[in-house]
């Protein structure tokens, strides 16, 4: 999850979330970072609303409780 | 390729003709077995699958000269048409004939020596009988029968052959007598030609729904993967995140971080938490004000 | 499930389901491949909404335990 | 999703999920692979049981969420 | 959040949630940090057993979620 | 309800819930302390486990929010 | 959880949730108190409306209710 909370602290801060800002935070976090995972996360979240995510977790079952369908 | 048929009689080999025609002009071709079907029975199935299938009864040899004349694929087909077989085309697809059929099954009383295809149940109740030698004969084949009010009562349910077991002559009576019937009768697809392939039942049998509902599992599954694993897709990553955002106020809750998108939820804890305490101390005499609850 | 897959990743990749590609991928895949399965699930899928099928589950998050399938 | 299929047709064939493998199965099913998320799809499956993760019911996001009783 | 998030980007890294750490993080991304949050946050999750309290479900606000029967 | 809250307070940082101690953090808070109720209370928390009743704040689902099946 | 209570608790006498006014409850508590979570547990709390965290709290399902669909 590292990634992603790089991604979501970015987004947090009012700032892009881009290879180059997802870099610089896991780095100043002493991980190893594999560029490939940043670009495949960067990709992930081009057309997303970060922010609608951010708050749809907040309505949702709290644990991953998994209703029986 | 006419080689199987030339020295046929001139009826044998228009009616070879005319298999061989048929196959060509529908997308499946299968065999059926028409083995222990009543003549007005295969009249009813006919009817209804008027429309959608065609059912061609042949002599066993004249079907195999048709698909060895046909040859390739489709000759495999010989290997399925014994006994009493039974031709049918259709146009739909072998899942949809294979439904198609057993819905054209029906229930028939059981001849001695069947097989039941399934637990032969005896119910509990009355019957149309009048009480007579027919309470002996049902209680000889363990069918709790009693005279109650005039007339012969079935006292309990009872099962009276087990799935898979062989119907005797008596309990075939018996049934016939209490209107039981137990048998599925109709017709039994063997094989299906379809899309170069033979089609046996095993592979049919497996319904559409659950290709389905296996491919709800399997996009679950991946999903799940997705998601658990961090995975991130353009399908996922909204629930990524979230779980992601979840695990964080989670943490941010248990430890008492005091951050804005948190500090509702401690609020929200310290509160049930003093409503708890609050109510036992109730419990043990400490007069609540009415601003608590 | 391995069929199922390979349908499901030819679906996502915007390809046809036909027999042809399910045997390619399953080949790929270094699965031995049975024709009629292979049939079997083309003429199946055949009447089947997969996009539906795919959105069904995303809605609801389910314990997803492997069918003997 | 591709990669994630591709993934789980491999794993459900008994194969590992390798770079090569991964690429193959998504070739074959005429996707125009990307190595980097071939890359970052198999470092991220690296320490995962997938066993494991494919059962776990994820939430998903959620509108979807509040059950239609 | 930004400061949470850091700490589980350092937590999932498996890093220690030092100060430093978390100062460092908040500023790759460009936050303006504030040392008291910082110290509040590094003290809150000294006794807390971070991987048990992820998974504990939080109390979620509610009206949302209450499923519309 | 300052007197529970101030109960509660004291049990968590590790000290006991007396008539002096409540009074003099109910004093801090600016609140007109009332002796009787003080003392009722201490009484009624004298044999009550403090932990369990908030443990099972955290368990018992209110009814409002049992989800209509 | 105690700086939370004492914020609650002064919430509840009616006085202002500052700096000041908590670290002089959680004094009177015994408790050796961390400025840097008092000013964080403040800085928090500034908009935040505590009247409406408190009513939500009264309907939350508490843990998370799975709801059994």
């Amino acid at each position: 999850m590292e990634y992603i909370y790089a991604a979501l602290l970015l987004h947090n801060a009012g700032k892009d979330v881009t290879d180059e800002n997802v870099t610089a935070v896991l780095k100043a976090a002493g991980v190893a970072v594999e560029d490939a995972r940043v670009k495949a996360l960067v990709a992930a979240l081009e057309d997303v609303n970060i922010e609608e995510a951010i708050s749809k977790a907040a309505v949702a079952p709290v644990a991953a409780a998994a209703p029986a369908a | 390729m006419t080689l199987y048929t030339q020295n046929l009689p001139r009826w044998k080999k228009e009616e070879v003709a005319e298999i061989k025609r048929s196959i060509e002009e529908h997308t499946l071709v299968g065999v059926v077995d028409m083995y222990g079907i009543p003549a007005s029975q295969v009249q009813q199935i006919r009817r209804s699958l008027r429309g959608t299938a065609r059912v061609k009864m042949a002599r066993n040899t004249l079907i195999e000269h048709a698909l060895s004349d046909l040859g390739g694929s489709v000759a495999a087909l010989n290997e399925h048409a014994t006994g009493q077989s039974a031709l049918i085309f259709t146009n739909e697809n072998p899942f949809k004939l294979f439904k198609l059929l057993e819905k054209t099954k029906t229930k028939m009383a059981a001849k001695p020596g069947e097989t039941a295809p399934e637990d032969i149940v005896v119910p509990k109740g009355p019957t149309s009988f009048k009480p007579g030698p027919i309470v002996g004969e049902l209680q000889q084949v363990g069918i709790p029968a009693a005279i109650e009010g005039g007339k012969v009562k079935i006292r309990e349910a009872k099962t009276v052959v087990k799935e898979g077991e062989t119907i005797s002559k008596k309990v075939a009576d018996a049934l016939v007598k209490l209107g039981i019937k137990p048998m599925d009768v109709g017709l039994v697809l063997q094989a299906a030609y379809y899309r170069d392939t033979i089609f046996t039942p095993d592979l049919l049998a497996i319904d559409e729904e659950a290709y389905a509902s296996n491919i709800v599992l399997a996009a679950q599954q991946a999903f799940n993967l997705s998601v658990n694993a961090v995975i991130p897709t353009r399908l996922t990553i909204s629930a990524i995140i979230g779980k992601a955002v979840r695990e964080a106020r989670n943490v941010g809750v248990e430890a008492s971080i005091y951050e804005k998108g948190v500090i509702d939820l401690i609020i929200g804890r310290a509160q049930q938490q003093m409503l708890a305490v609050a109510l036992v101390a109730a419990d043990h005499g400490f007069e609540l004000d009415e601003a608590t609850l």
